[in-house]
């Protein structure tokens, strides 16, 4: 008896391994057939791409390029891939790569190492990382956008929503990215509301709920009652929620507090992506350092929610058109002192792009330090 | 009714077998749940396996994600030969790649390669080692638990590393961005057959391995010490110090494993710098028995399954979580199927009353009655359990294992 | 005193054609035994005729292979403990079943009726019981701070407390003085006077005839016969437990009158590692072709003795001179290198001295590993050491490289006495070099101890069964909580004046005063 | 904003914070009573999490949740206890197992939801605090109120009704900092002591406890060991599940993969540190807890944080090296319990 039922055992045992063996090497053909056709390309995200935050802003854009280029395309995407553990984010592009991808988008900052290595060993695959600043003369560029532009709108909204004069910001890291923004925001808020002032608590990482929930709570303690972030949580949002305090957000439209959520600085994605993969299927490709602002659409202000006074609207209203077509140069355009009250930019003129991109000082209204490295 | 017995030590190809079956069951179960969730488990697995050993490139990368899982392994095998159960691989790991990074930007810039890599390769055995020792020092002459210990300690070294990644070790030139400096240039591993080194040197040290345990003085008191202590102390043998030494090159070949993957593919030390690797190994270990070939095998058996993850993303779209379901149960099965190693189940049989009569009083001295049949009967009953033991045992694992 | 119940004796359980094997080891074979009400029946034995495994499947522990268990004429499958219990049966094991951080009253309760603990109830039936049979306990005291026969207390009343009438007691008298177990008999003849049935597991003669109603005799896992107290001899036992006429005279070859001396230990002193003083200020020497046999209950020191002499734990104070040079503060390999070798029998047999996984070559390589040269381990002459072993005492292997565990005990002990032997060893300590091997298997050791001696060798004996000692030592010395009682000439000595003497009796008080024997 | 107001808001987030560490360590510590180390906590967590949260989603109904989030993690601890019960795999190798098996089922739940919130009705259910005291005091005085009203008891009646504030500023610390939190937490405080009581005052308490000291001794006492090995490993697993459930429920209002981040780990050291008391417990969590969002807070204070005792990342490494003190002092000492002595090794009857 049981001699029997071990044999019946190993018979479906071998069946289920000859089946698994047969359907992998059918699935490499029909791969190996398309390679010529499609533009094959391929994406990494630093979290899920449903993460409800900076991931899915990228997702949501590659999703509108597929929608805009169809037939033509064919998108890998791999999530979650780590970005201080430079062996996973190699690996995550070899994969790409041995799938046939030609183009490749890395969208975090710390995939920067890693991508420049791998154009180095994939010459004929084009590499475009996000955020970071290494580029090469072939097949390496890098993009962003000026998303400070709409922050400065933001900080508008939240100056005149304050009732405390206390605005709250939960940033990341003390990175450059997050200061310029920080900045934005306080002048934005400073341009219709002197007295404001933006108290920062660093959490040193861009996803923790725990931390940024934490970070915000210890915020609202000290009575501040507009709260906003540079992470990709809803954490500091639903915080604020809970505190009965407004809240701006960040990368994507929050449903999850209609009591507290005002507005936020959008990434808008897709008209990148859109713009970048037509460039290459037209056999443009070009290295260049994409910084789109407002007015070519990567970066919006959210719809104001229903919290937001008729004042705020109409205050946002008055600049949003400047903002749009002027943008970061009209975020930093001078006088604008630092914290000590020293002129850093003398009127009538603006921050240069060097000097935005290496931004390592808080303007004048920021309560917070930047920790020295 | 059934209860559990046990097993003499099976023939070598009989354990193979129950082993790559359970294998086998861990990929069925997983395919039973999967399904539910909406993932098709044949395309599932053949992108697992596709994506794992399809091409030489996809071979590559997996070879590459199992050398620091088999040296890692390496050395926690031989710490769990002593039962010393170092469940601080992590920290181990972390704590050889900050000694190694500190070496490389210690020494001048113009450092020949050969000479940076050999003194970072001292100094993360010697980071690994010294992290083990730690819980290893209070095991041995306090008896401390190390199994919670050695945990401990790897929070202990990632809020280090956070420390240095986030503020002592901060690389100024990072625009900001937290980040320790990258090694230098010279110190990347050198690469053979497309992978780095390491694999060469991971190969080495399980041959080294094997070696100490079985054909060295050494090795042999480690696993006198395993087997028993008072032995040990009797045969002579400085338990303390046989314990210490093993503890040390279990947690210096861990830190090795940290170096090596910090010198051949991540070149910038972070707190995420061990991808589970001191977790994942303790597993390989176990799974392996503690036997360094086999170590070999099995870290590349699961290095498949975390290379595979990736492409049942790109194949199917699916989330990444869902190898975690089916590396979990196959671990789960691997794990059960040890038992049907040990033990056997048997079937209870009962005495036959008719054999029997039941009588209320048996005189004082008088023998019991034993008629020839029944001692035959006996016999043969024992015969049979004897066969159970032979041939019942590949059976069992299937039926027994969900 | 023989105890017959007057009316038609009624059983209190029966277990028949009982078998259990384990792997290819015949543990119980058709075994028939009964017990009735009202009596204390002897199940009697030689170590390994399967006493203690009949009586683990009484209580549950073990699943039979075959037969069948009736209790008051009912007939039980026992699945676990839990059925035996709920049929009146109690268990007190040999090593206790207690859990050592919890008090005595709590190990009594455990798996006791009823929700809620309830200090006070407990404590009143835990106080009555002890006072109906005689017995004092405290039940708020943790069990670790208990003597053994206090533990052993609360084992017989954590039986009787679930209302078992039928108790198992396995080789209850090994670990209690002589005066702890004439008060654990008065306890077990008040039993059964209120009826319990009684299985007494016991070697000891001697007891058997004391306390017992009726006997059954096991020998090789089988039931051998059953037989009213009365009806036979001690003589008879001995025949029917062994299977033969035994002589169970050893011979003793005199000590070679040219021995010098070869230990000499002088107040030394040691503690354990939890601070406890075990041994105080001992003296005592051996000479070259003597065998000094050492008697004493569990725990009287001397393991401690046997570790101290051969290194392995560090003595408070006094001296231990072996061949004129002092080896106090040594290292054990350092004394191994001098010439002393150590066999040492602990209750698992395998703790100390063998590595049961391993094989037999590679437990011959225990003692000389160290002295080979380099690194590396030298396996081939090793090898031929083992298979000369092998050889020369007999051993019953498939081959060298044949792991211990799964030898049979007498084989065991040859492998280690073969390894201890083949160093040449002056000094030869072994303690319980017998413990668990039947009588054939204990006279091949006896002879292997009588040729080291004839060779000169000096021969420390740790030994259990007084007989024995008797026999085949030349000088005995008593130990008591980590004192020497006495050292008394084996030739003249009785076993009541060593009786007395591992009590605590000082040889110069012992009533009936054997020769006293100069322990220089 | 004063100083007292600042630390007891802190006060109040440590101890939102640490339920579902409080919830989790008594989960474990049934678990390593009953003589199991399970390490698979954090898997458990994430599958109980996971499950309690899509189903809250899919069914706005709370009961069912919690339900979910009990089956789900004790589904996971039910996979361990047959492995090391009845298989009598290595405790440790069978909790890593799960944590990776219940990380990838519960990270695979969690993305059939993602970016969703808690539903409103289980989360107002939530925001509800029974001992907040002035919305409590508030209620009871206007209803007071309204029946006087109703009666034309008194002068006051026709007066306005006076909500009652709190003055004193203790009262206020006490107020903003213990009494302000949700019923669970107060259930899950309740919890310690009843099972402190279940352990050492009750039968059945004393059995697990037996169980976890002395497996042989238990099983020849007639208990039925593997049973309740069963029983209690299954329900430690539950306990974790609600622990998992709580933080994207309630803490986060939201799901994320790996949402427990590490806590489960956290959990397996807490049961050290509190050396395996439901008492020791409540404070305990407390402790890491605070100390494991206490760096964020005290960014504020620049003269602090500059100091690297006081470093956010050195003052996280604190609970940990607390609980290697434990370990060290109670190994060090002779006589002290070191926890359950069963843990670690697998009873099997016929080799004692």
């Amino acid at each position: 008896m049981r001699k029997i039922l071990a044999m019946v055992m190993t018979c479906i045992l071998v069946a289920g391994t000859v089946s698994i063996a047969g359907c992998s090497s059918s699935s490499k053909e029909t791969t190996a057939a398309g390679t010529d056709t499609v533009l094959k390309v391929g994406v990494i995200y630093i979290s899920p791409k449903d993460d409800g935050g900076y991931s899915q802003a990228h997702a949501e854009g590659i999703a509108q390029a597929v929608a805009a280029l169809g037939d033509k395309i064919k998108v890998f995407e791999l999530e979650n891939v780590n970005d201080t553990d430079a062996a996973a984010t190699t690996s995550a592009i070899d994969n790409l790569v041995n799938e046939g991808c030609t183009l490749i988008f890395t969208t975090s900052y710390g995939y920067m190492q890693a991508t420049a290595d791998a154009a180095t060993k994939y010459p004929n695959v084009k590499f475009c990382h996000c955020s970071g600043y290494t580029r090469n003369d072939t097949n390496l560029d890098t993009y962003f956008g000026q998303i400070e532009s709409a922050r400065y709108l933001a900080g508008i909204v939240a100056g005149l929503t304050t009732k405390t004069d206390k605005l709250g910001y939960v940033a990341a890291f003390p990175i450059p990215e997050c200061i310029r923004g920080i900045n934005a925001y306080t002048l934005g808020a400073r341009s219709v509301n002197p007295n404001a002032t933006v108290t920062v608590v660093w959490t040193n990482t861009w996803f923790d709920m725990d931390v940024e929930k934490a970070a915000a709570e210890s915020l609202l303690s000290q009575g501040i009652d507009v709260m906003a972030q540079h992470q990709d949580s809803p954490a500091a949002i639903n915080a604020a929620a809970a505190a009965g305090a407004f809240a701006v957000g960040y990368d994507l439209t929050y449903a999850g507090a209609p009591k507290a959520y005002l507005t936020a600085p959008l990434w808008n994605w897709g008209t990148y992506y859109t713009y970048k993969i037509q460039q290459v299927l037209d056999g443009q490709w070009k290295i260049e350092n994409y910084w789109g602002g407002m007015k070519e659409g990567v970066v919006k202000l959210d719809t104001l929610s229903s919290l937001v006074s008729a004042e705020a609207s109409a205050a946002v209203a008055k600049v949003q058109d400047t903002v749009v077509s002027e943008g970061n140069a009209f975020v930093f355009a001078g006088p604008i002192k630092d914290q000590s009250g020293t002129v850093k930019v003398a009127e009538g003129s603006s921050l240069s792009y060097d000097d935005q991109m290496g931004m390592s000082w808080f303007v004048e209204g920021v309560v917070g330090e930047i920790p020295a490295p | 009714m059934f209860r559990i017995a046990k097993k003499d030590d099976l023939p070598k190809w009989k354990s193979m077998l129950i082993r790559i079956a359970s294998v086998f069951v861990g990929l069925i179960l997983s395919g039973l749940v999967i399904v539910p969730l909406g993932y098709n488990p044949v395309t599932t697995f053949s992108a697992l396996f596709g994506g794992a050993f399809g091409s030489s490139s996809a071979l590559i990368t997996t070879i590459k994600i199992a050398i620091p899982l088999s040296i890692t392994a390496l050395g926690l095998a031989v710490a769990f030969r002593m039962k010393f159960w170092n469940i601080g691989g992590e920290g181990q790991i972390l704590m050889g790649c900050v000694f190694a990074t500190y070496i490389s930007h210690q020494m001048p810039q113009s450092t020949n390669g050969v000479v940076l890599i050999v003194l970072m390769g001292v100094a993360g055995f010697f980071g690994g080692a010294v992290w083990a020792l730690i819980p290893g020092v209070f095991r041995v002459y306090f008896r401390t638990n190390e199994t919670l210990f050695t945990l401990m300690m790897n929070y202990i070294a990632l809020f280090i590393v956070q420390y240095l990644h986030f503020v002592l070790w901060r690389n100024p030139a990072s625009h900001g961005f937290p980040g320790i400096k990258a090694i230098p240039l010279q110190a990347h591993l050198p690469k053979i057959f497309g992978i780095h080194i390491g694999w060469i040197i991971a190969l080495f040290l399980a041959a080294l391995v094997f070696l100490l345990i079985r054909k060295t003085k050494l090795g042999y008191e480690i696993r006198v010490v395993g087997e028993s202590e008072p032995t040990a102390n009797y045969a002579g043998m400085n338990v303390k110090k046989v314990m210490l030494t093993g503890i040390m090159l279990s947690g210096g070949i861990v830190g090795l494993a940290g170096m090596i993957k910090l010198t051949g593919d991540v070149y910038t030390l972070s707190p995420d710098i061990t991808g589970n690797a001191g977790f994942t190994a303790i597993v390989i270990a176990w799974l392996s028995n503690l036997s360094a070939p086999v170590i070999m095998f099995v870290s590349i058996l699961i290095a498949a399954l975390e290379q595979g993850s990736q492409i049942i993303q790109i194949k199917s779209g699916g989330s990444a979580a869902v190898t975690g379901i089916i590396q979990g149960l196959i671990l789960m099965s691997a794990l059960g199927a040890e038992f049907f190693l040990r033990y056997r189940v048997v079937r209870r049989k009962r005495y036959v009353q008719a054999n029997h009569p039941v009588t209320g009083e048996i005189s004082g001295t008088a023998e019991q009655p034993s008629s020839e049949n029944m001692e035959q009967k006996d016999k043969q009953q024992i015969a049979d359990d004897a066969n159970h033991v032979s041939e019942g045992s590949e059976v069992v694992p299937e039926g027994d294992a969900k | 005193m023989i105890h017959v119940n007057p009316t038609t004796p009624e059983l209190a359980f029966s277990m028949r054609g009982i078998s259990k094997t384990f792997g290819s080891v015949l543990a119980n074979e058709n075994i028939h035994f009964e017990v009735r009400k009202g009596e204390i029946h002897a199940l009697l034995g030689e170590n390994g005729s399967g006493k203690s495994t009949l009586m683990n499947i009484l209580s549950g522990i073990y699943q039979p292979d075959d037969g069948i268990i009736e209790v008051n004429g009912v007939e039980k499958i026992f699945h676990s403990p839990i059925d035996s219990i709920s049929s009146g049966i109690g268990m007190v094991y040999q090593h206790f079943m207690l859990a050592e951080p919890l008090t005595a009253g709590e190990n009594i309760a455990a798996g006791t009726k009823g929700f809620f603990l309830n200090r006070k109830t407990d404590s009143r039936t835990i106080r009555e019981f002890s006072e109906k049979y005689g017995m004092e306990i405290d039940p708020d005291k943790l069990t670790h701070q208990l003597s053994v026969s206090e533990k052993q207390t609360v084992e017989i009343l954590k039986v009787l407390y679930r209302g078992a009438r039928i108790l198992v007691l396995d080789e209850p008298t090994a670990v209690l003085t002589p005066q702890e177990i004439r008060r654990l008999f008065i306890v077990l003849r008040k039993m059964r006077e209120s009826g319990c049935s009684i299985v007494f597991i016991s070697h000891k003669l001697n007891e058997v005839m004391d306390l017992c109603d009726r006997v059954t005799v096991l020998r090789k896992g089988r039931s051998i016969e059953t037989c009213n107290i009365a009806d036979i001899n001690s003589y008879d036992l001995v025949e029917k437990m062994v299977g033969r006429k035994v002589d169970l005279s050893i011979d003793r070859p005199l000590p070679r009158p040219d021995g010098t001396e070869c230990l000499l230990v002088e107040n030394m002193s040691l503690h354990d590692e939890n601070g406890y003083k075990k041994l105080n200020r001992i003296s005592f020497s051996l000479r070259h072709g003597e065998i000094l046999g050492v008697a004493g209950l569990a725990g009287g020191g001397q393991k401690e003795l046997c570790e101290a002499v051969a290194g392995i734990i560090p003595i408070d104070e006094g001296k231990i001179i072996f061949d004129g040079t002092n080896i106090s503060g040594k290292s054990p390999r350092e004394i191994i290198r001098l010439g002393v070798s150590m066999s040492f029998i602990p209750e698992d047999r395998l703790g100390m001295g063998l590595v049961a996984s391993m094989d037999i070559a590679d437990n011959i390589l225990l003692k000389d590993y160290a002295f080979q040269k380099g690194p590396f381990l030298h396996t081939a002459e090793v090898r031929k050491k083992a298979e000369q072993i092998v050889e020369d005492l007999d051993i019953m292997t498939p081959g060298i490289f044949h792991p211990v565990r799964k030898l049979s005990g007498g084989n065991i002990q040859k492998v280690i006495l073969g390894r201890e032997i083949n160093l040449s060893p002056k000094l030869l300590i072994t303690a319980y070099a017998v413990r668990g091997l039947d009588i054939n298997s204990s006279y091949t050791i006896y002879n292997l101890l009588n040729e080291q001696k004839k060779k000169n060798v000096a021969i420390l004996y740790i030994g259990e069964d007084l007989d024995v000692l008797l026999e085949l030592c030349d000088r005995i010395m008593v130990l008591f909580a980590g004192e020497i009682t006495g050292i008394v000439d084996a030739g003249s000595a009785t076993k009541e004046e060593i009786g007395q003497m591992m009590s605590g009796t000082k040889l110069a008080d012992v009533v009936g005063g054997g020769k006293h024997v100069s322990n220089r | 904003m004063n100083m007292s107001f600042i630390v007891a808001t802190f006060f109040a987030s440590a101890i939102a914070f640490s339920v579902s560490l409080l919830l989790g360590t008594l989960g474990e510590l049934l678990t390593e009573r009953a003589g199991h180390l399970n390490l698979g906590v954090e898997g458990m967590m994430l599958m109980g999490g996971s499950c309690g949260y899509v189903a809250a989603v899919r069914t706005h109904n709370l009961v069912l949740a919690l339900l979910f989030a009990v089956l789900g993690a004790g589904f996971g601890a039910l996979l361990y206890a047959v492995l090391t019960v009845t298989l009598r795999a290595n405790q440790n190798v069978s909790g890593l197992a799960l944590t990776t098996f219940g990380a990838g089922l519960a990270n695979t739940l969690g993305s059939t939801v993602p970016n969703t919130n808690t539903p409103e009705n289980i989360a107002a259910f939530f925001k509800f605090h029974p001992l907040e005291l002035e919305h409590t005091v508030n209620g009871i005085l206007s209803f007071f109120h309204q029946i006087s009203r109703f009666m034309h008891i008194g002068n006051s009646s026709q007066a306005a009704f006076q909500p009652y504030h709190i003055n004193n500023p203790v009262l206020a610390f006490i107020n903003t900092a213990f009494l302000s939190q949700d019923i669970f937490v107060y259930l899950t405080i309740l919890l310690a002591f009843l099972m402190t009581f279940y352990l050492f005052k009750t039968k059945k308490g004393l059995a697990l406890r037996m169980v976890g000291e002395n497996t042989a001794a238990a099983d020849a006492s007639g208990l039925p060991v593997t049973r309740i090995k069963y029983m209690y490993i299954i329900a430690g697993g539950m306990l974790c599940g609600l622990a998992g459930l709580y933080i994207p429920l309630v803490l986060q209002g939201t799901w994320h993969s790996d949402i427990t981040a590490g806590k489960g780990w956290i959990v397996v050291a807490l049961v050290i540190f509190v050396r395996w008391h439901p008492i020791k417990a409540i404070g305990g969590a407390f402790v890491f807890g605070a100390l494991s969002i206490v760096g964020l807070s005290i960014q504020q204070f620049s003269q602090l944080s500059s100091m690297i005792f006081f470093n956010q990342y050195i003052m996280v490494m604190y609970p940990y090296i607390l609980t290697i003190v434990v370990l060290v002092f109670t190994y060090g000492r002779k006589k002290a319990w070191r926890g359950p002595s069963a843990i670690g090794s697998a009873y099997f009857r016929e080799e004692r």
